[in-house]
């Protein structure tokens, strides 16, 4: 609730000072609210900053007639999507950390989500994480044996990886279904979605300080 | 290779979004008519879903915090249809936005439109047009999974183009500086995967996987 | 004298790679009681399973429930599956949903039971387990042990008449097994009849009033648990060896210890 | 005196949702030896010995391979590898080729050895493991306690000084059970040092030299099998039980029954 706020506010306020504050918050929230570790949040946000990098390196340069040179804002417009991607990630992250993604999914149904599609999403997580535990096994006893040692290896040993990920992926969805089908499975998923406590104090100061942010980044600029 | 969260801005993240809801739509739909016929589909979908995610968790060797998300939405599009992938496609990108922070939520819509789209008619337009010219599976399904990658890569570079024109060249320039500062860290991801695919598919012709599940084009 | 609550007649089942799973199989499960399926591994046991309950259809021969044989329609399927409960070996092949409670509630709310009474249902059978507690968890954090006792849950919420296990104690270390098998102790002395599978012959003995010895794909001898336990030839014929308890002429541990002179 | 071949010192490791899988454990591995990890589910077993091949990195602590600590830069991995090699307990997760032979020649190829040598490496290990005949054969035809040893045959063409096997016997039943503990047997006697981890007091107090009793990620006793298998404190500590055999002052099941007089 309060990341998903933030989000829309980062790309809706200039970067500075909107994006900037909102980047506080999230990082306030994350690290003092919902106890994430220090180590753990800067691993979670450093590997997407690669993108954000090369990105704006393209946005730094500029062609002109005589070949590449540095963009004629020295780089603003490539700072300012830099902070805005980082704010944002950080409400995405900030999301990620606090609620889990069925959640999300259930949310989204109450909303007016097909429920088939909920279903399906819900379905695909349990087996992302089935197939995760797997793949690292598989993985693991790959690199027992010097699998991942150079290139041509890797390559090879990846291409195996997936290659038995495949059938075993397709077999666990057969024997799923003959699992399920002991319990009276049908086609359908009927299950009763657990309830969510909602807190109205919670969202009025949500919704207090996203005034505040938005009002603060108008009045700035 | 997906945008990141936040890169886009507000108006072009809120076109891709637009952009993109009839072709999940269609694939719900598409969904829907699978799962009334086959209700036993829906078990292997998700598999085929969970799947996907799993490839795009895997790092390639040597070039690390990359992924090779397009061989799973190349491989579904050939098992189930492009048009279901576009829906399954867009569940495994918010799964990845949410547990790997690849990609993102305000970015969905665009990265829906690259992988889940694009990157999967693709691969199924060339298969059937390799297994129309009587080529070997595998064959086929490299071609498809290569350029199906390098077609998401595209349309990714001019995305944002459309975002960021280039203030002296406008969008061609601008299509030009994405797609070569992009394309060194995504030509040699597409022929690793390339390689990676070949070794799937020796693989799985191995185990006799073709010759018992049967692909269903 | 005791009603048979399932029985299986002359089951024929081959492996799609062909090979016979099951090769005239005759098995009587009595009501009330509980019934080890002992055998080495690949004997069939869990093919067997998967026709008492109506998910395999065998080739030849018939399965009885309560003295009637079941077709597999649609139909008799539901009300089969109603009465005879299947947990599998692997808790992943049976649980799907993100978290615990939404889980067990699948089963009962495919009986066609209205939402409150499902929530009963899930209360009662995670109570019975002794996971209450887990009930809001996410499934894929569970560990192995919790996983299985879910599945458990899962057939037990749609209050089965005779309750399918195949290997439950398997992964399982010592303190995980003491503790499932109160549970199904306790399931048992509620009427539940159960039917496990197993290839451990200390399980079939402590926990089996009957035990029903099996070998490529048939019934070599059913009886009570200390007698086929004992019979030498068919043990060794399957391939197991006697309980060492047994062999020393007792039936547990305790009494073991006491009747050697030691602790 | 014996020589040490693996040592651990105070390892910690957590997992990604937090929780420690190690917890400050040491463990010492003696040349020649058999060692049994025992432990409750979730003690960290596995976690253990991942870190004892170098697959995990610990946050604290260090693991000595002939009591030079390794680091895990790419060229001392490869080494320590080749000198501790590591056999999974879900033999799925590590037969990756199509069929027996292409498997086992995996491990010997990526050392680099010629085809003809990793043949011959492949030839030596089937044999070792009593499966010459299922070279040619299709890895996922196999069952469940051929698979097994496949995917140990896989370890041995390596021809590694330490082998690391998990939950070895899980899933085995009798007959496979026996045989594969004459295959470690075996494998032992050729100068092999086996580290396996079980949940299992009977297999450990049947098969190992010495026992490193394990409970929340900690080493609670180390030392010759019969005497940490006796220590009933640290064993209910672990949540395990004393072996039965080990009670009646045995070791092993004819020698208890000849002194019970039976049989």
């Amino acid at each position: 609730m309060l990341a998903l706020g933030l989000l829309v506010l980062v790309l809706a306020v200039p970067p500075w000072p909107g994006a900037v504050a909102v980047l506080v918050i999230a990082w306030t929230a994350a690290l003092a609210g919902a106890r994430v570790t220090w180590r753990d949040w800067l691993r979670l946000v450093a590997a997407p900053l690669g993108f954000a990098l090369t990105g704006a390196f393209a946005l730094a340069i500029e062609i002109g007639p005589d070949g590449l040179a540095l963009a004629r804002d020295g780089g603003a417009a490539a700072a300012a999507v830099v902070i805005r991607a980082a704010a944002a990630l950080s409400c995405l992250l900030l999301l990620a950390v606090t609620t889990p993604a069925p959640d999300l999914v259930r949310g989204a149904r109450r909303l007016g989500l097909s429920p088939e599609i909920a279903e399906m999403a819900l379905l695909i997580w349990r087996f992302l994480f089935m197939l995760l535990e797997s793949a690292t096994a598989i993985r693991h006893a790959q690199d027992a044996r010097l699998g991942w040692h150079g290139f041509r290896r890797s390559i090879r040993s990846l291409g195996l990886l997936v290659a038995l990920l495949l059938p075993r992926a397709l077999d666990r969805a057969q024997r799923l279904e003959c699992g399920l089908a002991a319990r009276g499975f049908d086609g359908s998923l009927p299950m009763l979605s657990p309830r969510q406590p909602v807190s109205l104090r919670f969202i009025a100061a949500t919704l207090g300080l996203q005034a505040a942010v938005l009002g603060v980044s108008l009045w700035w600029s | 290779m997906h945008i990141m969260e936040g890169f886009l801005p507000a108006t072009h993240a809120v076109a891709w979004s637009c952009a993109a809801v009839p072709f999940v739509a269609a694939g719900a739909w598409k969904l829907k008519k699978i799962v009334t016929e086959r209700p036993e589909a829906r078990l292997q979908l998700a598999a085929a879903g969970g799947f996907a995610f799993v490839l795009s968790a895997l790092k390639l060797p040597s070039v690390t915090g990359s992924c090779s998300h397009p061989t799973g939405t190349g491989l579904g599009a050939v098992l189930f249809g492009p048009s279901v992938m576009a829906l399954l496609g867009s569940i495994v990108l918010l799964f990845q936005a949410l547990l790997l922070a690849h990609g993102g939520l305000t970015t969905l819509g665009a990265n829906i439109i690259s992988m889940a789209v694009v990157g999967p008619w693709v691969a199924y337009g060339l298969w059937r047009a390799s297994s129309a010219l009587g080529l070997p599976a595998a064959v086929g399904i490299a071609l498809a999974a290569i350029l199906g990658d390098l077609a998401t890569y595209i349309v990714t570079s001019a995305q944002l183009a459309l975002a960021f024109p280039d203030p002296a060249s406008g969008f061609m320039g601008a299509f030009a500086k994405f797609a070569g500062i992009f394309a060194l860290t995504q030509v040699p991801l597409a022929i690793a995967e390339g390689l990676v695919t070949v070794v799937v598919m020796n693989a799985l012709v191995g185990r006799g996987f073709f010759k018992a599940e049967g692909v269903k084009a | 004298m005791v009603e048979l609550s399932l029985e299986a007649r002359g089951l024929v089942y081959s492996w799609t790679g062909g090979g016979r799973a099951l090769d005239g199989l005759d098995l009587v499960v009595r009501r009330g009681r509980r019934l080890a399926v002992l055998g080495p591994n690949g004997a069939g046991k869990s093919t067997l399973l998967l026709h008492l309950n109506g998910t395999l259809r065998p080739e030849a021969g018939e399965v009885l429930v309560d003295g009637v044989v079941l077709g597999h329609g649609r139909a008799a399927l539901a009300g089969w599956r109603r009465r005879v409960g299947l947990v599998m070996q692997d808790p992943d092949d049976q649980l799907f949903a993100a978290t615990v409670a939404e889980d067990v509630s699948f089963g009962p709310l495919n009986l066609g039971l209205s939402e409150a009474e499902a929530a009963t249902r899930v209360d009662e059978a995670l109570a019975a387990l002794g996971i209450a507690d887990l009930a809001e968890r996410a499934t894929h954090q569970l560990s192995f042990g919790q996983k299985k006792r879910v599945a458990i849950a899962g057939a037990v919420a749609m209050r089965p008449e005779v309750l399918l296990l195949d290997e439950p104690l398997a992964g399982l270390d010592h303190r995980g097994g003491v503790l499932l098998q109160g549970v199904l102790g306790a399931l048992a002395a509620a009427g539940t009849t159960l039917v496990l599978t197993t290839h451990d012959v200390d399980l079939a003995y402590a926990f089996a009033d009957e035990v029903a010895l099996f070998s490529n794909g048939r019934t070599l001898r059913q009886g009570p648990a200390a007698e086929v336990l004992a019979d030498r030839v068919a043990m060794a014929q399957a391939g197991l060896e006697t309980p060492l308890l047994l062999e020393l002429g007792v039936r547990d541990r305790a009494e073991a210890l006491a009747r050697f002179g030691r602790r």
